[in-house]
Formats: C-alpha cells, structure tokens, sequence
C-alpha cells in the first residue's frame, strides 16, 4: 500500500504566496486532478514534487518518507511528463522509445510497435521526431508512459496539442493504471472523461 | 551493474546518433580547427622560422578554442527539450549518465582534434620529438577539457549567452595549457617531458573521478 | 524588367528536367570522348613532346596538371555561383541541380590544384607550403566549396538547401578576385601570370599548346561528369513525378 | 519613412534591453578577448620582442574569434521563441528589422571590442603608429564583421551544431583579416596605410548596402 | 469587400499527399475551423497560407490575386498566432506588446494596460515573461490579436495552454472581430462556444 501525501506546502513564486496550507493524500487507485486558472500554480506544485523547485515550507512525503530523504526510491516509483515532451527531434520515434524506456528502468518487456500502434502512431516508428506534427511529438512523449513501471504518475498538460482520439487513449490508459492500483496526479484546463471513476480535485487559487 | 553499462551504452550510442545523422556536424569542428590555423599565419605574416617557432602553440590554443566552441552542444538541446529533466528523474543516477554524454563528447570531438592536430603538424614539418609531445600532452588532456567543460556548461545553461560559459571555462583550462606547453617546449629543446606528463595524467585521473560527480551536481542545481 | 521574365522562360524549356534528363545523356557522352582525346594528346604533348624547361628541369612538367586545375577550381566556383544565383532569383530547378553538382568537383580541383602546386613547391621553393597569399587563398577556396557541401547536407530540403548555399557561394564570391590577383597585390614566391596574359604570353608555343589541351580536356571532364551528377540530382528532385515512377518501374521508392 | 525610423528604433532597443538586462551578457565577449589574448603569451612563451611582435596579430585573431562567438547570439532565441516568423510577417520590410539587429550587435559587441583592443595595445606598449592602425583597421571591420556574419548565421539558424557557422564564416572574412593585418604591419614598419584603408571602406560600404538585403533573403530561405 | 480564396490546393510532407484539391473562399465576417486528427496538415495549412512552405500545387489568393504575388498587402492584412507564442522571455510583458504593436503597424492607438487587463493578465505589465506561467505566456502572445488591424486572422490552437476563462476571452473576440467584418481561420481539437455565430468547417484528413 503507498502513500503519496502533501502536508502543509506553502509555494511562493516571484514574491506572491500562491499557495499555502496545501495539505492531501492519495493511495492506491488515486486519481487527482489539479485545478486552477493560468498562474494558480498548478505547474510549481508539480515541479515541487519532482525537486525542480525547492519546498520552502511543508512538505511531500511517500510511503511516509518525506521526498527529500528518499529522492532515489521516490523517482524509481515515479514518472514525470511536463510541458516540454522530453524527446529529442534529430532521432526517430523508435530510438527515442528506447531511451526512454531505459531510463525507465527496463523493467517490462516492451513491444514498441505495439505501443507505437497503441498511441496512434503505426508504422511512423522510423519517422524522426523533426518530421512529426505538433500532436504526434506529443504522443512519442507519452509512450513514456506506456513503459512505465512505476507506481505514480505526474502529468503536466497531458492533452495538450493531442485531438479527441488522443485524449481518449490517454484517458482510458490512465483510468487503467488506476484501477491496476496506480495512482495519478495529472493538471489540465480540459474536462476529462473517465466513465465514473472516482475523480479526485485540488483547486488552487 | 550490468545494468548500469547497458544505460551508459544507450546513452553514447543516442547522443552519438544524434551527431552522425547530421554529418556536417562531425566534420565541423576538425574544420574549424583548420581553418583558424590557417588565419594565424594571415595574422603574423608569412617569415617561415618565426611561424615554425609558434606551430606548436598555435595548434594547442586553437584546439583549446575549438573546445570552448564545441561544448555548448553537450547539453542544450536536451535543456531545450527537456530530456535533462527525464535524465535527472531516471531511475539510474546522473552521473553515469553524465559520463556517457562527456564520452560522446570527446569521441566526437577529442579524438577526431588529436588526429587533426598530429597531422597540422606533420604538414607544417614540426620536429618527430615536438609531434611526440603534441599527442601526448592532447591525449592526455582532450579528455580534461571535455570533462571540465561539462562542469561549466552544466552551471550555465540556458542562461543566455555563450560568452559565459568561456567566461568560466578558460581560466578552468590554463593549468592544463600551461603544463601541456612546457611539456612541448622542453621536447623541442630535447629535454624529458616526463614530469609534465605525470602531471597532466594526474589531472586526467583527478578530472574522470570527479568532473562526472561534480557535473550532475551542477545540473540538478541548475534545474532547481 | 523583360528580360526578368524572358529568361526564366527561355530556361524553363530547357529546364524541362525531363527533356534535358533524355539530352543530357547523349551530350555527356560525346562530351567524355573530347576530353579522352584532349587528354592523352596534351599528356602526350606535355610530358614526351615539350622541351626541359632551362630554369625547372622536368619538374615543371607538373603544370600540365597544375594550372588547367587551378584554373578550374575558379571557373567552377563561378559556374556554381552564377548558376545559384539564376536559381535563386528565377527558381529555375535546372540551375539549382548544377550548382549543387558542381561543389564537389570544384572542391576536387581546388584540392588537385593544392597537391599539385605543394609537389612543384618542394623542388622550387624547398618546401611544400608556405603561408602566401596566393596559397592560403585558394586554401580558402577550397573551405568556401567544403562550407557549401556542409550547408547542402545540414538541410532536409533539397530546394530549400540550394537557395541557401547559393546565398553563400554569392557571398565568397569576393574571394575569387583576390586569388586572382593576389600575386600582383602582394610580393609573393607564387609564379604571377605567365599564360594569362593573352596579349603576349610569356611562353613557348610547344608549351603553351599541350596545356591548352589540357585545359580543354580539364573543362569536358567536368562537364561530362557534371552530367552525369545531374542526372542522378534530377531523379531525385522528381522522384514523386510520373515520368521517374514510369522510368524506376514504378515500384521504387527513390525518396533518399 | 518616420514609421521606419521609429521600427528601426524599437528594434534596436528591444534587443538592446534583452542584453542589458542580463549584464553578464554584455561583459563575457569582452572577458573572453582578455583572457585568449593572456592564453597567448601562455602558449608562446615569455620572449618579449616576439611577442610585441605577435601583439597585433592576436588582437586582431582574437578579435575575430570573439566575433564568430558571439553572432550566434543574433538571432537564435528568436528562432526559438517564433519571433522571427513574426518580424518575418510584420508590415515592414525585413531588410529594416535586420539592419537594426545588426546595428545592436554592433553597438553591443563591436564598439567595446574596439576599444578593449585599443587598451590592450597601449598596455603591450604599442608603438603609435600601430595603434592608429589597429584602431582605423577595427573601426571599419567591426561592423563588416557583425554584417557578414548575419548572413551566416541566418543561414544556419536551427541547423544543429554551432560550428557549421564557424566553418561557413571563417573564409568570408579572410579578405578583411588579410587586408587589416596588411595595413597593420605596414603601419609598424612606418608605411603608408591609404590604400588599406580605403579598400576596407569600400568593402565596408558594400556589406552596409548588400549585407542586410541577403540577411533577409537568408533568413526567408530558411524559414520556408 | 475581402476575399480569401484557396483553389485546389495540395499537400505533401514526408512524400505522403496530406491533403489534395482543398478548395474554400472565405468573406467577410467569415469564421472557419480547420478540424482533423493530428497529423492531418492542420498547421502545414496555416503555414502555407503565411508562406512558410512553399506551395506546389493550386494557389491561393487574396482579394483575386495569388498570395505568392502579393505578399507584401497580405501581410499587412493578416495576424498570426502559431504554436510558439513569439515573444520574448526576456522582456517584459509591456516590452512585449510594444514591439508587436510596432510590427502590426501602429494602425490603431492602444492601451496596453487596458489589454493586458482585458485578457486576465491586470497588473502584470512588468513582469519578465521568463517568469510567468505557461498560459500567462500564451495570453501575452495573444495580446497580438488584440492590438492588430488587420482583417484575416489566422490561429493555430490559440487555445493550448489557456484556461476555461482565457477560451472564453479569445472566443469572445474572434467572433466580435467576425462580426465587425474580419475573418479568422483557426484549428483547435477543442470545442468553440460562440453562441450560434455561424462557423464554416473544413475537415483535413
Ligand atoms: C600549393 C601551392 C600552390 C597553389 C595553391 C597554387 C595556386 C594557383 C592558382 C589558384 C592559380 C590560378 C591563378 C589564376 O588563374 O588567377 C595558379 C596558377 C599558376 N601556378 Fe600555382 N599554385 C601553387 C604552387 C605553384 C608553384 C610551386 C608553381 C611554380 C613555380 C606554380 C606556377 C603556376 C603557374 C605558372 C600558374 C599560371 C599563372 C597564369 O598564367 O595565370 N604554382 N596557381
Ligand atoms: N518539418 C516537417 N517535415 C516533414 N514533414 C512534416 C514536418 N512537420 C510535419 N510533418 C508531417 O506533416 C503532417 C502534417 O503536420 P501538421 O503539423 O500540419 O499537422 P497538424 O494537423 O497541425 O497536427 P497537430 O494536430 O498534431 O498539430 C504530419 O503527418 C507530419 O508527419
Ligand atoms: N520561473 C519562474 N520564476 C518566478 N515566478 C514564476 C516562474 N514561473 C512561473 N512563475 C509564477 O508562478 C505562478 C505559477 O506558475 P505555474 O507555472 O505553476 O502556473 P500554472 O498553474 O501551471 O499555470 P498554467 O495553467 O498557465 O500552466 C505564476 O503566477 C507565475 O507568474
Ligand atoms: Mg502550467
Ligand atoms: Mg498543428
């Protein structure tokens, strides 16, 4: 049984306290949504998470360590997507899947046209990345993770520049990882469509 | 472990990908070196045994230079599009990762430079002791400069201006120049250059165990 | 402002790539037998027929080879720009396909000329190279053609590709006065102009006339093997049109 | 015609407050020509007569390089941040806005390189002579140097790696290396410099009138 | 009275046909959602219009004549927003709009803090955009549509990255520009509420 916990975070940025008294958990099966107008803090709170930004006061704790004493267990349970997609553009989606999946771990066996199919890219798997629309940049990113291993997910934007069938596949993918017993903190302006699954939200500012 | 030597490996074979695709990007910085050779006798004219005099010189501040120039590409298109991010947030620790980009780095860069270097100075007909100590003291400390200016660069990035960056990695680079050119100039006299060689291998082995370290921490404090 | 117009349509028909890909053939053909000619009569000429130079000995029979490449290396690199320049203005595809295949026989010459001229230099001067300002200007020259085949290979886009390196040979185009005149402009250990100078070359005509033939065959060999890269440029400019499908067998794809 | 005066104005200081703001910026190009021109006795060793003799030489190399360093700076963030397309699609010719991004670099990079060189001269203890024609020579080259240059790096603009620039620029500035250093020895050795001079004028009225006109012809090219 | 035109027109990227014999005219008022999965040419469509790749096949045209011929008027006639914001991370948000109002040609006075105001961004006009939010970016690049003059408005998914409240804003201007007789051209995978404002459809793909 993990923990993902927030207690008391306070975030300050460029002199403004956006938010204070931050406090929520998640367990097993968790599925958050981050609400909040543009500039609410919904990016900071997950850059905190991950130690892009420094916690000044509270703090994050998994499986009741706090996430500063345990940085190694916590990005080996992990997985982050953020604004940016993380894949490089001079190579083709298949090298990129296999960076990522490394640096996830190796842990699954992965059939990378499968996934590349899953996502709604067959067949582009020797397409560089430079060659690809704005949308199917995005979804070499996700493939991210589909070979992810871990338990929590953080994800920036996920819907960003995808269309309909894009945001379909990734809401049902995260649906599942949840019901498998993952658990998922995700920030989006979109309304998701999950079909009943119990839908946590944070609203911020 | 051997986890581990598959990560460094994936990590090389990609950076390495990325630059051969693009050949003219392998073959630039030999061909920059060439040509600021070339601009050195424009500048000090054309007396034959005053330039024999500086080749050596000439030849290890350019390559110094030629460095400086290539460094930058060690990380910015990965802070650009946020693979360092993923880099810092794999499951393995940064600094293999590190290692396998400087690794990259000097196949791509030092190696091809030493080659280059060797033969400018075949061509302009330095002597067979004087060439001894050029490769040396470059095969000693391409791997120096490539570490080091890891460090630098990693402190700098993505804040603007190359100029920073050589800000800070030039005076990071004396030692090594100073000892590289002493080495080179006592070969020319015919003198030992043992001393300066064990020097600039200690530095070698200094920089591979700590540059990495010291890299990955700039990086994490860079992003943070 | 009519001649704007009236040239690229002059043009257009001969850029027609189909037609000229089916002429070009035949030409490049009859083309290489002139310089097979040209060739071995001036080689002939040059090394058995010519008398000793009084002053060189045999070695400044290493001209023949010399001064028609260097010679070359210029005229290409002109050829390149100008033809660059027709293409950038006028977007003729034709003239964008020969700038692009002539860089890298330029740069052959360029290099020809160096080697050459760094042989002849050991027996002249006593050594291979000196910093002069005719040599590093045509060592130059040689880096303006390897900039212009880097700029080529860095882009994705062909078409793309030959406007910009077309900018750029436009651009070093200042350089080709200065190799040319460097030796009057600077005191140099470089040879000044000895055939060039057409009023009264300075040359005997047992000499002069194998490298002349020389030249010739210099000049047919490019265009000849200029051709024969055009052609292989046009089937991958036009691998999407009809008439390389129908030509490939239609079942190719030729993209790369 | 006022309208384009002020556009050109706003430009100019658009990109001026972009470095000033970040006064590292503006400092580094200056910091990297001291320290290559201190690597350089480093490298030559300490003979005093050769290096006065080289002095003028390094400066002006140094110079350069410092140059080549610093264009990339011109217009890569715009690239970057899709600015360019929009001074692409502004209402105003792009020769206009070039010429302004030109001008600020020259304002920004080859003013104080001009005058760091003159007070690098006088502290080598130059002769006067030298000095005249170092700074006459730097005067008129300098802005050559930040015209040609755009062209270059319009051309390369987002081709990966730095040095395809370096390759490409080095040889377009040859002639005026040549014919700086020519007036500069002459001047050492008590000549006349006039026709030096003049032939760098007429290359400097040629870059002002063609340059910005192929700057914005590049970088159409390499935006479509 | 405007027009803008595209006859025939044709598609290739990465030697596949992404589209062939598009043909639409939009006047006056006109406002024209371009829809498709990703990777349908959405954006090629846009950048062709505004000359960034070149067209091969058909044309398109500007009041009657082909865009290739004058591009100049057209320019001044029309406003781009793509997927980068175009503005500068270095300067201030009021900085910012100083210089897009300079390149849209000073045509109409304006009040930049009104605007910033107008668009959720009060207050903000000196802030660097270096720190500013994802979506407060996008919204300072978007102050360009408000400060334009021009008639044709072309948008790339001006909507990435904006929250439910800065959707609303921009629609609410793209249809008071329509209204007032300016034309807009836009692909978003989201859904536009424009309260019955009529709204053309091309579908890519
Ligand atoms: C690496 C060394 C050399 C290089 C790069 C070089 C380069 C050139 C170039 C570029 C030209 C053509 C100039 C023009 O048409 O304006 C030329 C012509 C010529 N070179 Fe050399 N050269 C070299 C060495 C030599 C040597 C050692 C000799 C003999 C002493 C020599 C003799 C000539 C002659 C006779 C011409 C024809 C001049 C004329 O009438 O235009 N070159 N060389
Ligand atoms: N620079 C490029 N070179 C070659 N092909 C490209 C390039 N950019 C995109 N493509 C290809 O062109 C097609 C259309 O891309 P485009 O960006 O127009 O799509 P889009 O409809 O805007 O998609 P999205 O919704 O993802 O933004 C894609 O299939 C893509 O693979
Ligand atoms: N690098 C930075 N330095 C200082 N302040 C920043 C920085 N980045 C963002 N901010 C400020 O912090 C606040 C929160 O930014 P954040 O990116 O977390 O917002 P967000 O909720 O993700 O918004 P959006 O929906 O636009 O993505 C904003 O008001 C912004 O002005
Ligand atoms: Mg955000
Ligand atoms: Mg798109």
């Amino acid at each position: 049984m993990a923990l993902f916990k927030v207690n008391n975070l306070q975030c300050v940025r460029r002199d403004n306290i956006l938010f204070q008294g931050l406090s929520f958990k998640l367990e097993d099966g968790g599925l958050l949504q981050i609400d909040g107008v543009n500039g609410s803090g919904k990016s900071s709170l997950l850059q905190m998470c991950i130690g892009l930004i420094q916690i000044t006061e509270g703090n994050i704790s998994w499986n009741q360590t706090d996430i500063r004493d345990c940085r190694y267990q916590f990005q080996t349970d992990m997985t982050y997507f953020g604004h940016t997609n993380g894949v490089k553009t001079g190579l083709t989606a298949l090298e990129n899947m296999k960076v990522m999946h490394a640096l996830s771990g190796f842990k699954s066996e992965v059939d990378y046209s499968l996934i590349l199919k899953q996502i709604g890219l067959a067949g582009m798997d020797d397409v560089l990345l430079s060659r690809m629309s704005a949308g199917q940049k995005r979804r070499v990113g996700l493939t991210r993770i589909f070979m992810a291993s871990s338990k929590l997910w953080l994800l920036d934007e996920p819907f960003n520049a995808l269309d309909k069938n894009g945001k379909k596949i990734i809401e049902q993918l995260i649906v599942s990882h949840c019901k498998a017993g993952g658990m998922v903190i995700f920030a989006t302006h979109q309304t998701m469509e999950i079909d009943g699954y119990p839908l946590q939200h944070i609203h911020l500012g | 472990m051997n986890e581990y030597i598959k990560i460094f490996f994936i990590i090389l074979q990609r950076d390495l990908t990325l630059v051969f695709r693009n050949k003219a990007e392998f073959i630039n910085p030999l061909m920059f070196f060439v040509i600021v050779i070339i601009l050195f006798p424009l500048a000090f004219g054309s007396d034959a045994t005053l330039l024999k005099q500086l080749t050596s010189g000439i030849i290890w501040v350019t390559a110094l230079l030629a460095t400086v120039l290539s460094l930058e590409t060690i990380f910015r298109t990965d802070f650009e599009d946020g693979s360092i991010e993923q880099l810092i947030l794999a499951r393995y620790p940064l600094t293999l990762m590190v290692s396998a980009k400087v690794t990259a780095h000097w196949i791509i860069f030092g190696l091809p430079l030493i080659f280059i270097a060797v033969l400018t100075g075949f061509i302009l007909s330095l002597s067979s002791q004087t060439m001894f100590a050029l490769f040396f003291t470059l095969l000693l400390s391409t791997p120096v400069l490539s570490l080091i200016g890891a460090i630098t660069v990693a402190l700098t990035i993505g804040l603007r201006g190359g100029m920073l960056l050589s800000l800070l990695i030039l005076p990071l680079y004396m030692p090594v120049l100073i000892f590289s050119m002493l080495a080179v100039q006592n070969a020319t006299a015919g003198q030992s250059i043992s001393a300066e060689i064990y020097f600039l291998a200690g530095i070698l082995v200094l920089a591979l165990t700590l540059a990495p370290i010291t890299t990955a921490a700039a990086l994490r404090i860079r992003l943070s | 402002m009519n001649l704007y117009k009236a040239l690229p349509l002059w043009f257009h028909k001969l850029g027609a790539l189909k037609y000229f890909y089916e002429i070009s053939h035949v030409i490049s053909r009859w083309v290489s037998v002139i310089c097979v000619i040209c060739f071995i009569t001036g080689l002939y000429g040059g090394l058995v027929l010519a008398p000793a130079d009084y002053q060189q000995g045999d070695s400044f029979r290493i001209m023949y080879m010399h001064v028609p490449s260097a010679w070359m290396s210029l005229f290409i690199y002109m050829v390149m720009a100008i033809s660059g320049g027709i293409g950038l203005i006028w977007r003729v595809k034709l003239a964008e396909i020969v700038a692009r295949s002539s860089a890298p026989i330029g740069a052959t010459f360029t290099f020809l000329a160096l080697a050459t001229g760094a042989i002849w230099g050991k027996p002249m001067w006593g050594t291979w190279w000196v910093w002069d300002a005719r040599l590093t200007s045509e060592l130059i020259l040689l880096f303006l053609y390897l900039g212009y085949i880097a700029l080529q290979s860095a882009f994705e886009d062909r078409r793309v590709a030959a406007r910009a390196g077309a900018i750029l040979a436009l651009v070093g185009i200042v350089n080709i006065p200065i190799i040319h005149y460097s030796v009057e402009w600077w005191s140099t250990l470089h040879q000044g102009p000895t055939v060039s100078k057409l009023d009264k070359p300075s040359i005997h005509m047992s000499m002069l006339i194998p490298l002349l033939l020389m030249t010739l065959a210099c000049k047919t060999f490019y265009v000849s093997s200029l051709l024969i890269r055009i052609r292989t440029e046009i089937l991958e400019y036009e691998c999407n049109s009809s008439w390389v499908k129908h030509l490939l067998g239609n079942n190719k794809n030729v993209s790369n």
